[in-house]
């Protein structure tokens, strides 16, 4: 297969889509692969990098994509890029197929799509889930800002200068990215408590040392391992425990989300207020609306002293290894395509069929609540 | 040879008996041991030899002969996995000569018609007993074992009841021949006949798990034969040594007892209350699990020279972390050298087994990803999977139909010797069976990962 | 008589609480060796066998002797035997680390 | 004792003086606070928690220093502050003694000055020693920013999507603030070393898990605890051990300093431009000059691809808890010093002449190098 | 009574006394041990007064009612801390009574002039010599604990070989004695003032502190006594007790030389060597530091109610903090309550001693700051101080001179007893020395923190 | 006699490997109380003193075996008073917890 990489243009995107020793396997597998000039240096892969590994160096967008029959990308390339193909070229990257955006567009160049969104949360196709590794990052990251931005230290100390009590952290929705967070809190000392609506989790939650938020007869696994929405009533309980347990709270940290769907609202502006001084909330899902009630996308908001983050793009905040994690999915997913015939043949593969949104230039189902 | 010389030879004899017994009870000594016991028995029969009232040796010697060829044989061909039975067919015949020692003494007595003193007269009809019951017994115990018989527990209505009327009918016949040293032959064939009978019935209930128990208690009778019989001849290695192989192979009985978490009561009469007696796990497909002691667990990572250990799921959710650092700490003391081989997926969350080990601060350098590891198992002689199941499934390499085909797992199954540590049969997140827990070179280690731990811990320091 | 048989008793039963003292923890692997050692010396009654067989009584004595010594010695050498071949997996092992 | 809590005026300092918890102890010990308006607010001490554990609040810093005999303070209050106290009242703070500029103004409107910088460094004086506390922060803080600053993770992750290995930190000057970066970094799963010239610190180090850079022959300790300036040939040796081990490190943090000196310059330009990209220095000595040849205090410099922070006044931005300390030292020397028997009494105690720079107007010894 | 009845009798005492030994050997049993055997010495006793052939009753009453009663006052007025010498003195007038019973032996066959068989001539030849060497030796040992002699070794030149010739000399009249039984009595009294004379000879050039294993030795020696006189009267209870107090007597002082890591041979020896014997250590001002065992140590952890755990710069440089946090599961295990109490200045940085027991996962409901624990420490049972000095420096509240007076330390000095893991007599931070470790009730375990700690791990875990 | 004699010998080896038996592991706070106790355990010899006191052959053997009973009572009371005594910090502690 001719792959093709270009640099990513989002802003404050320093990620790219394949990393200098993805590229070489590839190469190494008989691909080729064409990468634009700079495209890793906002991840601290320079061009030579790319250049060892086998790649092809192009100046210009236009000349990376030219011939190729698979677009690593991202995000979303923007249209003049997707105009450039040629029909049937396959892209691939986080396309929100939720949305239909992507799938519209695609379409409309007679593209092929693959959203990485929908990789399916198998045993098998774990090594391809960009939202995992993805979602790693940002809960790391999300305690590092967290911690920065509060006025306190997150573990305990016992100085001469008097005792520090060790931070309460509170992790809302303990999926890859809340477990992530969970672990790095405990890490840095803090006492962490986790909440979600998956029963299963608490398990796992303790499984880190944490203790789990328990609100009784909540239970809204859906399928894949993703969560449903919450029925009324449970909805109210959840609210209740959370409200009470909140109060006492340094940092809380919120992951909560569902698949297609705005994300949960779980703290709501009361909550936020009856929050002591000093506290921080870093909400994760601002994205898609943010589990907090007063979360700005982007944003910093101060309600009485409680500071509340929105970040987004939080994975690209390390570029590195978020680059090197969403690579190595990627190129994956390439060889697993490539060992299954291409792109070209059938979409009867779980994993493949499952991720595809367009097929030259046909939207197909492809969205998890289809 | 003198009498005072023969009876310190024979002292020397049962010392080497007892030095050779408390040896084998200890890895590091139990070759010596075994070999200072024999010397010893090669002694006390040197010593027989040559006593005086021997007037013939012919019978002896072909008797010697005959017995010692036979037996040489019989240690030759067995299998070692059919060491237990082998054990049986042995101690049953050591039973069967104290029976006949008895009856042979009791039938010159009657020949001579000189009467028996009381003490002899008594303990000949405790030989005939106790050596009928081991002889049969461990007939019965061997049959089970090579599946002569089926090694299912066969029990019927009133057979608690009949084996002890059996046993009051030959006590009695027994105490009326002591009263009446005078009487007839028919109540001393009938001790030995309802004593024959008295060992098939109290072996038949018995399951074949639990075979091994009864084979050590009946060797403890078998002891405890050969010591009437030394009442009977007079003669004190016989009395030592039965009495000491009849009190320690009674304690052997209860630890073994021990280690399966049971009573001696309840093996022995287990198969009354539920009439399944043990049951083995095993698979819907009728492949049966090992399941392997804390200590015998401990005893292959002592002498390993490469464990690898494979943590997941189930260490994190066990909290046992610091625990599996300790035991890695032990091993290596030891001298044996300690790998973590950390699947990609092992866990819950990408990095789960990093943060874990790390907080037991198991140093970085001694973590290995799945491809610098997995060429390493051939040559491991243990693989300790802790908690772990779908990243050691063999299904994902060759089962197609399987969910998992085609993720890459960690080769635990190519160690030498697998231990895997979790609770039950219950399967991982991936929710599907594994052969790896059916492979004969697998053996299980149920419980909680901490628990196991803390009993693996304690047991290794104690492997010498 | 009474004195002899009093002093087989007092030594049996030191032999008794010796052979419990002697057993104190035993690594499941050896138990199997243990017991079938502690068997082989149970062959011990040969002595006795041999006592008979060579006592000259008769035709029964002899017969009965005979097979005493027989089943005695195959309980003696098959037992120290198999339990040799049982040890062997403990011998080779810490030499070769 | 009169004691008087001003509003911080420095830019960017949120910290505050006393808290009310010391507050609450000096008002019980029979003292009078008097805090200004909104002292406290920055780090999370509403006035009503002041008022609740009996200080007089006043709305100007004129009516809160009016009758004071001490004024707590973090940083040497401006000019007309100093102006407005009656002769004789006792300043206490971080007045940087090394410089003279503290004495000069306090002896122009016939004040007495205490020093923080100079609690002398022995176990019994440890409580008061507010150079620990804050170095504490300081150290916790660094490698929070520097990890947020880095595009790579600190610790291991074995995950699906390929195995991230450990960034190497390196901690140069393992005093308080080292000490505390060491432990941090470790506690986040880097793989840490660390260097200093004193060599008692080797054990310290290792008693944190981390590995101590050995330089053969190099020993600075000079007196109380402190270091001294390297001899030419050491300082060779020095360059040439870490010229050769920072090439490997992902991220720096640098904490070296010699009382009353500029800070040893330590990282060259050319061992800056010889690291990866990407990886990260924090100059925890930018105020006084830098360890870094690059550092600019208080801006982020990059050097191809090598951020270099210079972070001033760290302690600053954890406000709850480095006030707290800060607090609890103060209220620690004042508890002592009326024991001893106030102010106005002796100045032969070995801890209250130490820090005394100014007494009624005159000039006196103070400085450690002196 | 029968005779067969009192050898049963006395066969059951002998069954008391080893039942009672095995008890006597683990704390749990070791109380009901003591009485099962006191039980079989009254069954002993009042079987003998039973016995036929005693004629006579008042000198037997007499000396039963003086003896009891002299014994009970002796033991009811020792103070505890004299028990080692009192235990010496009670054996060495076993070892007596065994002396004379010997010798009224040989002097009835000299008056009844009848000649005594072989066997009994021999016994009371060894009874006397070891009867003898067991009175004086153990009178010797008293007076060397009790200080009414030197406890310092007394050695001069040749006492060796002086030894060596007593005991020839003793051993060829002994013979002699033996081969000629109608001899005169000379001999008899050169044996017994030659052995008495070996006793003191042997014991004088052993040192006061090895007195314990001298006086197990003679323990020993006096139940080998008691055998003997059990030959010499045909008794089989003194020969099964005294052979049963013989051989565990020498294995006790086995595995008393391997606790002070030396060997029996060093012990007994030993003086000859090296003129100073064992040295405690001492401060400058004489005051002398209390050293534990780490069994002593284990047994006091795992009986005690409530430990308080002081970690200190020590710990974190032997980063045993896993260690720790796993010997305060096994004491919360066996009921005990376990706190951490943290000064704030512990360690090397602030917050130290929170990074490194957060490391190992203690919870933080464990830790408790000085103002909180502080007065805790009095009904703590054991202090254990790990790797600290400073902070837990009396000299901070006591002596105005000190460096650090005034600094507020952890009062670990009230707990009701104090264990110190360190390597040595090191000095902290601070540089000074700390009087807590000479306080009476301080015992230090001396060794790097983690390998104290390991052993105590394992200790603990045998404390049954 | 010889027979007695060599039964005694058998006895003796016995127990003597019986007293190596039974003395395993034996914590260090043991030490003196299982000292003490053997000690007691050695004042058997009493038996022998009763007989001698009781034996009435004239004035020595009187004399000797009163003192050899007082001795043996001595070692058999004291002894096991202060064992009791010894042991008395192992009784109340499991207890009260
Ligand atoms: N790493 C990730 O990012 C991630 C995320 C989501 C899902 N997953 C999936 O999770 C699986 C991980 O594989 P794995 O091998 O680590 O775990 P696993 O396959 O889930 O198996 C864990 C095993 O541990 C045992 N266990 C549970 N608690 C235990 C305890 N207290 N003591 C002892 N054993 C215990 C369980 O058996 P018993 O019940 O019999 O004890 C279970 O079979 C993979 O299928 C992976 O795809 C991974
Ligand atoms: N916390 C802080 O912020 C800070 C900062 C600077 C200074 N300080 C000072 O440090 C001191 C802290 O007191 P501390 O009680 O924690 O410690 P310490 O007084 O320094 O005593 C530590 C003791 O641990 C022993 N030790 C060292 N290594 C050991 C090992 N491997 N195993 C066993 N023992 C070991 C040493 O004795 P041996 O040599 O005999 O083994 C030493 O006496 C105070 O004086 C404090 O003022 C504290």
């Amino acid at each position: 297969m001719r792959i093709a990489v270009l640099r990513e243009t989002g802003a404050g995107e320093r990620r790219v889509a394949l990393v200098p020793d993805s590229v070489g396997r590839l190469v190494r597998a008989g691909h080729q692969v064409q990468v634009e000039q700079g495209a890793g240096q906002g991840a601290g892969f320079p061009d030579e990098g790319y250049a060892a590994q086998g790649a092809a160096l192009c100046t210009t967008a236009t000349d990376t994509t030219a011939h190729a029959e698979v677009l690593a990308a991202l995000a979303l390339p923007p249209a003049e890029t997707l105009a450039s193909l040629a029909p049937g070229t396959a892209v691939i990257g986080f396309f929100d197929p939720a949305s239909g955006r992507a799938a519209a567009l695609l379409s409309q160049y007679g593209l092929t799509g693959f959203a990485m969104e929908l990789v399916p949360r198998t045993t098998k196709a774990q090594s391809m889930d960009a939202l995992s590794s993805q979602a790693t990052v940002a809960g790391y990251k999300a305690v590092l800002i967290g911690a920065d931005a509060l006025p306190r230290f997150l573990p305990m100390l016992t100085t001469a200068a008097g005792t520090i009590t060790p931070a309460r952290v509170f992790v809302i929705g303990a999926g890859v990215a809340g477990l992530q967070a969970i672990a790095t809190a405990r890490r840095l000392g803090a006492v962490v408590s986790a909440f979600d609506v998956r029963p299963v989790v608490k398990e796992q939650v303790e499984s880190l040392g944490a203790v789990f938020l328990e609100v009784p007869s909540v239970a809204a696994e859906g399928q894949g391992g993703y969560a449903q929405e919450l029925a009324a009533d449970q909805q109210r309980r959840v609210e209740a425990a959370v409200a009470a347990h909140i109060k006492g709270m340094d940092l809380v940290i919120t992951t909560a989300q569902i698949p297609g769907k705005p994300a949960p609202r779980i703290i709501s502006a009361a909550m936020v207020r009856s929050m002591r001084a000093g506290s921080v909330i870093v909400d994760l899902a601002a994205e898609s609306g943010g589990n907090c009630e007063l979360t700005q996308a982007g944003e910093v908001v101060s309600e009485r002293d409680v500071t509340i983050l929105g970040p987004v793009d939080i994975a690209a905040t390390l570029p590195c290894h978020a680059s090197q994690m969403y690579s190595r999915n990627l190129q994956t997913f390439l060889e697993y395509v490539a060992k299954a015939g291409g792109f070209k043949s059938t979409l009867d593969d779980p994993i493949i069929g499952a991720m595809c949104i367009v097929k030259d230039g046909v939207a197909r189902n492809g969205r998890p609540d289809a | 040879m003198p009498h005072a010389l023969e009876e310190i030879l024979y002292l020397i004899a049962a010392v080497c008996f007892i030095i050779g017994i408390k040896r084998l009870s200890s890895p590091a000594t139990a070759v010596g041991g075994n070999r200072l016991s024999a010397v010893g028995m090669l002694v006390a029969i040197v010593v027989t030899l040559l006593d005086r009232s021997i007037v013939g040796y012919g019978v002896i010697v072909a008797g010697l002969v005959v017995g010692s060829a036979l037996g040489l044989w019989l240690a030759r061909a067995v299998k070692m996995t059919a060491m237990p039975q082998m054990v049986a067919l042995l101690n049953g015949l050591g039973g069967g000569a104290s029976l006949i020692v008895g009856g042979a003494e009791f039938l010159k007595s009657e020949l001579l018609g000189a009467a028996l003193p009381i003490d002899t007269s008594i303990t000949i009809q405790l030989s005939l007993l106790i050596g009928a019951v081991t002889l049969t017994g461990s007939l019965v115990a061997y049959a089970k074992l090579q599946e002569l018989i089926s090694g299912r527990p066969i029990v019927f209505f009133g057979l608690t009841a009949l084996n002890a009327v059996l046993l009051a009918a030959i006590l009695a016949l027994g105490a009326w021949q002591v009263v009446h040293p005078e009487s007839l032959l028919w109540p001393f064939y009938a001790v030995c006949v309802l004593s024959l009978l008295l060992g098939v019935l109290v072996v038949m209930p018995i399951g074949g798990a639990d075979m091994p128990v009864v084979i050590s208690l009946l060797n403890s009778y078998s002891g405890i034969a050969a010591a009437m019989t030394g009442f009977v001849i007079h003669n004190d290695v016989l009395i030592i040594s039965g009495a000491l192989v009849g009190s320690s192979g009674i304690i052997l009985s209860q630890i073994m007892c021990k280690a399966m978490n049971r009573s001696l009561a309840n093996v022995l009469f287990g198969a009354f209350g539920s009439a399944g007696g043990t049951v083995t796990a095993r698979s819907a497909e009728g492949m049966s699990v090992r399941q392997v002691s804390a200590e015998d667990a401990a005893i292959q990572l002592a002498y390993a020279k490469l464990v690898i250990i494979v943590p997941g799921y189930g260490l994190a959710v066990a909290q046992a972390q610091h625990l599996v650092r300790e035991l890695a700490d032990l091993i290596e003391n030891r001298g044996g050298e300690v790998k973590y081989a950390i699947h990609p997926v092992a866990g819950r969350m990408p990095g789960h087994m990093n943060v874990l080990l790390a907080e037991a601060n198991v140093p970085y350098d001694k973590l290995y990803d799945m491809e610098q590891i997995n060429s390493e198992f051939e040559r491991a002689d243990v693989a300790l999977v802790i908690g772990a199941n779908d990243v050691v499934n063999p299904a994902a390499r060759n089962d197609p139909g399987s969910p998992i085909f085609g993720m890459p797992i960690l080769n635990a199954d190519h160690a030498r010797s697998v231990i895997v540590l979790k609770r039950g049969m219950g399967s991982g997140f991936a929710g599907i069976e594994n052969e790896l827990f059916y492979n004969p070179r697998t053996a299980m280690l149920f419980g909680d990962a901490k628990a196991s731990l803390t009993t693996l811990v304690s047991e290794i320091k104690h492997v010498s | 008589m009474l004195e002899g048989f009093i002093a087989g008793i007092v030594i049996f039963t030191l032999a008794t609480f010796l052979g419990v003292a002697l057993i104190n923890r035993v690594p499941p692997t050896l138990h199997t060796p243990l017991m079938s050692g502690a068997n082989a010396v149970s062959g011990i009654t040969a002595v006795g066998a041999i006592i008979v067989a060579g006592s000259g009584n008769g035709w029964i004595s002899t017969v009965l002797g005979f097979l005493a010594v027989v089943f005695a010695m195959m309980n003696v050498v098959g037992g120290y035997a198999v339990t040799d071949r049982m040890l062997q997996m403990f011998k080779r092992k810490p030499e070769d680390r």
